[in-house]
């Protein structure tokens, strides 16, 4: 399991093996939502807040 | 909702100030003889909705001189056609539970395709045999239906919260009121579709919206009434005991006693209807396409009435 | 071509008299500034043929406040949708040895689809990035292209002369120029896509035409220049011969000289271009797409110009 | 081989075997344009006028 640092507090968020871009996590410290912007090697970003609606 | 009034639109403008014949203030505008505000009929696109019966109503009501707009849905259309592509369409569910379609790119050519090309021309068609002079558009056209392209959706995939990209919808902020009231002034009946124009970084593009919504944001940028035609009576207090079907809602407090009576689809209607009040419609009603006189029953009362 | 008049606006027409905003007789009428008279830009639909170069020249010319309607083709975008679906369109031969697609009820649907909800939206899209604000209709809205629909036609078929009953074509006889022309003076841009709508015994649907025809009932009805894009440079006297290119025609006799040179698909060119003068056009201009400023250019004389 | 009442002239059409619907002969007698309406029995009218026009 890697490691890597949450953008929003600064501290290390555990990283499971299989990880998907696109995937959210939350930092077990501030619990901020991060996006896998990249796997490999990995690199997170804050979540974009996103409404729940669909089209048509 | 505020007025569209795009760059291109403002730069014609200075040149044509004499010509221009549009009110300069359509919203809410009184109509001549004194009367009642637009209507703004919301058609659905479900299977079990047939139009016929909505067509010969709103015909009638043309011809007393009501002025109506037409908004239509046809997602299952939609589905069918992309069967027949050999399209599989993506179903995506969110984090709150609902399951949608996640329209890429080619299911957006799709998309375009059945409700701009099929669906809005039979439409037409059908409100021009009813003696109605109408006028199909699309969301595209004249920037009728504006707003932010979206992206970025949020998804459940097995478990997992994602971020999925490459979706093609968006959020409608701006009404081109002024495209309408040009042509209702002159007797046509507009019957408009989604798409709707979604502005990205640099461009603009056609992506998906909601029919519902759709129509609330044109009933809320000409201040008219909106009726949301569905395939039961109205909103119940119970969905399973036709008893308690809610009359009206005129209060906040009723207001959210019919938000919370909502379940499944109708939470997405009565979203839309809130959305049509605040943004300025005089009342919305949701009633049964497939009763009589679907649309002036409901303008009289039939179904719940929300103000 | 007559100004469009059908039952319906007449009849809403009585109630609204007070109301109308078009001027009374649109044909040839003058421009506010004493200007220049509408251009009405046929873009093919010809896989050779690109449209960016026409979309950016006409904005170009619509920024300098020249009125510009668009009329667009594109049977073959309708071929390939029709195979995507596994429809397999009947073709058929005419007496005099014309072969074209027979359009039943299914490819009529399907070049609804292509024609007004993919092609349209997706060139609508196009001008409202180059700044323009286009609003996309097809001759069904407000009845803008109406006639006869014609169900037989005259097919050989193992070499018999045949009539085969059920196609979807018609011919236009009525342009809404009004609604054109309020268009315009809105500072839109419309962007118009066959089909049309044909009159049968007893009521009205969407039926195919020609678009080099249509864009000539649009030029004639609005007594506009007709510019009709397309994959050569103009009429060649000698179709293999570049230097023999027919710069202008201005007399009957002239004009002849022109239909005996036109080969092949040339030939419904030149045909629609003296439909475009009968009906009123001022001048027509057949140029090539794929050249820098193809419409202006065309307007100034490359191409072929007949008056 | 049978036989119909051209509607045109009166005369005699010689019909053969294979008849379509849809088919157009011509009289021999006045040399009118027949549309076959009905192949058995029979049935001729004058063939509509049509304009070569096409779609697109
Ligand atoms: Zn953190
Ligand atoms: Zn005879």
């Amino acid at each position: 399991m890697s490691e890597a640092d949450c953008p929003e507090c600064g501290a290390g968020v555990d990283l499971h093996d299989d990880l998907e871009v696109g995937e959210i996590l939350d930092c077990g410290t501030c619990g901020a939502e991060l996006e896998v912007l990249a796997a490999d090697p990995p690199e997170l970003d804050t979540a974009p807040e996103l409404e729940e609606d669909w089209g048509e | 909702m505020t007025e569209h009034d795009s760059q291109t639109r403002a730069r014609r403008r200075q040149h044509r100030t004499a010509d221009r014949t549009a009110p300069p203030n359509p919203q809410r505008r009184l109509r001549a003889d004194g009367g009642q505000p637009p209507v703004v009929v919301k058609i659905g696109g479900a299977n079990a909705v047939d139009p016929e019966g909505a067509v010969d109503d709103i015909a009638s009501l043309v011809d007393g001189d009501r002025e109506v707009v037409v908004v239509h849905g046809g997602s299952t259309a939609v589905d069918d056609t992309l069967e027949r592509m050999d399209i599989e369409p993506t179903y995506v569910e969110t984090p709150g539970g609902v399951t949608g379609r996640f329209t890429d790119a080619e299911t957006m050519e799709v998309f375009a395709m059945v409700m701009a090309g099929k669906l809005n021309t039979e439409l037409t068609t059908l409100f021009r045999n009813a003696g109605v002079d109408a006028v199909g558009l699309s969301g595209v056209d004249g920037g009728l239906l504006t707003g932010p392209r979206k992206s970025a959706v949020r998804v459940l995939e097995d478990g997992k919260k994602k971020i999925k990209r490459g979706d093609h919808s968006g959020k409608i902020t701006d009404v081109n009121s002024d495209l309408l009231t040009t042509l209702l002034n002159d007797g046509y009946t507009p019957v408009v579709s989604v798409p709707m124009l979604g502005e990205d970084d640099d461009e603009v593009l056609p992506v998906n919206a909601d029919a519902d919504r759709s129509a609330a944001a044109v009933a809320g940028a000409l201040g008219a009434e909106l009726v949301v035609l569905t395939d039961v009576a109205g909103i119940y207090a119970d969905p399973d005991d036709p008893e308690t079907l809610i009359d009206s809602a005129a209060t906040p407090a009723e207001l959210e006693s019919v938000k919370a009576a909502a379940e499944g689809f109708m939470t997405k209607k009565v979203m839309a209807a809130t959305e049509a009040l605040e943004g300025g419609a005089t009342a919305v009603h949701v009633g049964d396409a497939n009763r009589d006189a679907p649309v002036s029953s409901a303008l009289d009362g039939a179904g719940t009435k929300i103000e």
